[in-house]
């Protein structure tokens, strides 16, 4: 076996994910390259989840019986988790969603119905990428189309990495907010933030993180990036799907409208109006996604349990024998940088003209799960003339051994397709 | 968590009613509909009334009626000490057995230790004291105003 | 034991529900009776979730390999299922959303950022009753906000019904769109919805309905509802939480913007413009709740396979019963009908002077879980005059005997603060 | 489900590239950015040329290139039948053994009933003649205006 420093035991690791035990095609050992789509769920997140239901179910925050408050605490105890997980200065800043798309819907949609200075309107401007994912796109998009917002973004180099030599012409006194990947889904791309935050400031700008693809995978610390707002999702890090998390500054979660009305956002209400409740619950209309933040938490403490420093070192060391490896097989063109400095562990490549469904098919065929198409990143396709990718992506189970399993399907499928 | 003194003050509640004031506010606690108009006169730094009026839960009214009953008369250093003693207590999570020096502070209000144990209900218990806060912060900035 | 007839087999029920065998506070038993807030799970749903994260957990919709397309096939077979049990013309028009307030959220803005003939502005107006959950109030009053458009609603009986008898000022040729629950939470009232559709179809308004309160308890077909839209939520119905629906007739779908933007809902993006999806994915942005849609379609079996006929006849049989009881204790005043007929099994009351919070609170220390406050229908209470009520609300595992302790908890209530 | 058939058509399309026409429609498959432009040239009833370029997947291709050579020549009525049929294959989730009866209408198109098993790629094999019915549509109403 492949010996690489700063491995994790991925032996022990394994044996907390049913899932990867699973046998395909008459069995073939499932080799799951598919974590940045979303990630497997270990026994200590499954288990807490049957165990709310079967034993603490009730609606929260509203209830003087037993249930409701043990439900509340489990709940609320989800958010502590999460803020200290991400470092927020405090857990009211903490906001549960359904996916990361909501959590950038709702700042896109606050901006929107704002009040001064943070309302965008026909006279400002929005900032994005071109390596976003098409929900980091999309509710700008529509912000932009319903309050006449212009869109701008900055552009890709050659070797998948954010070109920021026109700052000042991107970024300007117009600018209202600038929302933009910490980690590129489709490339990988670790992106450098510290320039693009100074210059938001200056500009007065706010600053939108989507961490999607970084929470998962490294430390998280909002203050350290000094962000107004950041976006992430609970099932691609070990989490239950039916989570996202959206956090902000609390003093912009005090400032801006509410989003979405009903039950548990408000403070008062009577026919003709209403008050609304501090934030983080002004903005978590309806019952929330209460299991699943519970179970959220619980892979927190899962990561924790592991270290998001090792799970980081662990993949920096398995990306860099996947890109080493990778380049080895013939016609195989990386979309994205091809080291492993400044990368997460998600590589995009074409395969010659194979197409990447053909790609993808024939490996599954091997029992090897990779994503193919343009990973909801399609403006990166574009940028880079390909139709789509084939993605292989790591987590903190993944082993070299899959990385030679995926080097050697490929081959079979230059062969077959040759 | 039903004390015998908390049944009491809510049965029989102290300083009950609204009357003249230097300001007043209207608290709510949206999860359960609990609702308190509040008072505060002062007389330079003394807290000369608090008068209430509201409905709610035994141990909202009761509560309000060991504010009174505690408050009224004290100076305002002191009651903001037995304001933070009693938050103190009410957020201790059961955790807090009080001990004399806090029985000293907060006389019958120590009554309301059982109360911290359920969190739907502590939002009860400091309703008016929450009330009494913001009323006094408000008669103090009204008077650096009209001085 | 008291028999009554309609009675379901609770005996062998409560045993698919893990939790009705917890025992609180040193050894009582749980008498759950706050079923209108949540409803309990059964193993059949707890198993399903587990199983789904245990062998086929995978994002959907976007990968040839087996995990996803098992994933797909259980998450759009949930959809089959829901769309079944509402009696939806079209697999198509059902929507996953994340609960039934997002669902009306959704509705609201949709309308707000549509074309004619749909578009909600100032010259139009909004219709909804005074019976409705905070849910179907403030994403109104929001869209009234930001449009001008005026909010108007329907009062309420003395004896807990819609007030019809002035119809024809509340529905007007302005009126857009008539939002109106199927079933009250706080009241159990049953609304009959024939004239208030006619009319509002006579002036060519949009019905939505609220059926979070009907779709657990009654069969539910929207076809014969004539609704336009209609929606309702997972946790409420056996499901688990972080999962809604949304049903809209293919037509208006297929007409009306979309509402939150990002993967899945799109069709193709650039960084210039996106084009949408077909609904239901249109309306569906992002990773959706995957596992909670497949544990609602388990739920949706395990109603099946109870029949929601016997479901409602067992309710209305409980509800006859409980009505009569409670009648039976000294100051007890039933917020709502006072009788069984179109009413379903939440029954609000208050007793005497002792608020509902006391009320609550020494039932809890009995074992007998009952909700308590305003229900999130405030404007039921303002309209009665009352701060708040107690609430106990029954399901398919609920018996006699639980109304028997309900009863007897309320003596020793009266005894307490007596 | 990679069938010699399929890789032959794959790998030596039949007419391929875009050529004169009435009609002109382009179709995406959202999930995996297969795009097609495809054109249909008919002479009253008869289909005189479906030209077409695209890029995607062994299937989306081979697809194509069945479809040309199935397609062209034949009267519209009975193209629409071959579609139809085609159509109810690829719906089939596997479930359909193609007998000889199909065998004749569809010819190398029953190569792809292993695809109908695989949901995420029968949009693949379905692109093309998505495509073919909505220009063909399309012709036959242009059509009409001008006459
Ligand atoms: C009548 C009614 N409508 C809407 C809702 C909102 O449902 P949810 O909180 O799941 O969004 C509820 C329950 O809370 C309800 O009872
Ligand atoms: C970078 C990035 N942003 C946003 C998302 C959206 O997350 P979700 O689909 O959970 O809303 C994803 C994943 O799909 C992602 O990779």
């Amino acid at each position: 076996m492949t010996q690489l420093p700063g491995l994790l035991d991925t032996e022990a690791i394994r044996k907390d994910f049913p899932i990867l035990g699973r046998e395909l095609h008459d069995g073939k050992k499932l080799v799951y390259l598919d974590s940045a789509a979303t990630s497997q769920t270990p026994s200590q997140v499954i288990d807490v989840l049957s165990e709310y239901y079967e034993r603490y179910n009730a609606n929260v925050h509203r209830g003087v019986h037993v249930l409701a408050e043990e439900a509340t605490a489990l709940y609320e105890g989800a958010r502590d988790k999460v803020a200290e997980f991400i470092n927020a200065p405090s857990r009211d800043e903490v906001i549960f969603t359904k996916n990361a798309s909501e959590s950038l819907n709702l700042v896109a949609n606050m901006l929107g119905w704002a009040d001064e200075p943070y309302r965008v309107d026909h006279e400002t401007e929005i900032v994005i990428t071109e390596m976003e994912h098409h929900s980091n796109i999309v509710p700008w998009q529509l912000l932009s189309q319903r309050t006449g917002a212009k869109l701008k973004w900055f552009g890709l180099t050659e070797d998948g990495r954010l070109d920021l030599s026109n700052m000042d012409e991107i970024i300007t006194e117009k600018t209202k907010v600038v929302s933009l990947t910490l980690v590129s889904n489709l490339m990988g791309t670790v992106n450098p933030v510290e320039a693009i935050v100074r210059k938001a400031q200056d500009v007065g700008a706010l600053v939108v993180f989507d961490a999607s693809q970084a929470a998962p995978h490294m430390p998280l610390d909002v203050q350290a990036l000094q962000a107004d707002f950041v976006a992430f999702t609970g099932h691609k890090m070990c989490g239950p799907t039916g989570i996202g998390v959206l956090w902000g500054r609390q003093e912009l979660l005090e400032d801006l409208p509410p989003f979405l009305g009903g039950g548990e956002m408000i403070e008062t209400v009577s026919m003709n109006s209403s008050t609304y409740a501090p934030a983080p619950h002004k903005f978590e209309a309806g019952t929330p996604p209460i299991a699943q933040a519970v179970g959220l938490g619980a892979a927190v403490d899962y990561l924790n349990s592991i270290g998001m420093e090792n799970v980081a070192a662990h993949e920096h060391a398995l990306t860099e024998y996947a890109v080493k490896r990778l380049l080895e097989v013939p016609d195989l063109r990386i979309i994205g940088p091809t080291t492993a400095e400044d990368r997460g562990a998600a590589i995009s490549f074409t395969l010659g003209d194979i197409h990447p469904h053909d790609v993808g098919q024939v490996l599954d065929e091997q029992g090897i799960a990779v994503r193919v198409g343009h990973h909801c990143a399609r403006p990166v396709c574009l940028r880079y003339g390909i139709p789509a990718t084939t993605r292989a992506s790591f987590y903190l189970y993944s082993t070299p051994a899959e990385v030679d399993a995926l080097v050697e399907g490929l081959e079979h499928v230059r062969n077959f397709f040759g | 968590m039903y004390q015998d003194v908390i049944l009491d003050h809510y049965k029989h509640p102290h300083g009950r009613g609204l009357r003249d004031g230097d300001a007043e506010v209207h608290h709510v606690n949206p999860t359960c509909g609990d609702e308190i108009t509040l008072r505060v006169r002062l007389d330079g730094a003394t807290i000369e009334d608090v008068s209430y009026e509201g409905q709610g839960c035994s141990i909202s009214q009761a509560s309000a009626s060991v504010l009174n009953e505690l408050l009224v008369g004290k100076e305002l250093g002191e009651a903001q000490k037995i304001q933070e003693t009693f938050l103190e207590l009410m957020q201790s999570k059961g955790q807090i057995e009080p001990d004399d020096a806090m029985e000293e502070v907060l006389e019958d209000a120590v009554a309301f230790a059982g109360v911290s144990k359920y969190p739907a209900r502590v939002k009860c218990a400091l309703l008016s004291w929450m009330a009494w806060k913001d009323a006094t912060a408000k008669a103090l900035s009204e008077e650096a105003k009209t001085a």
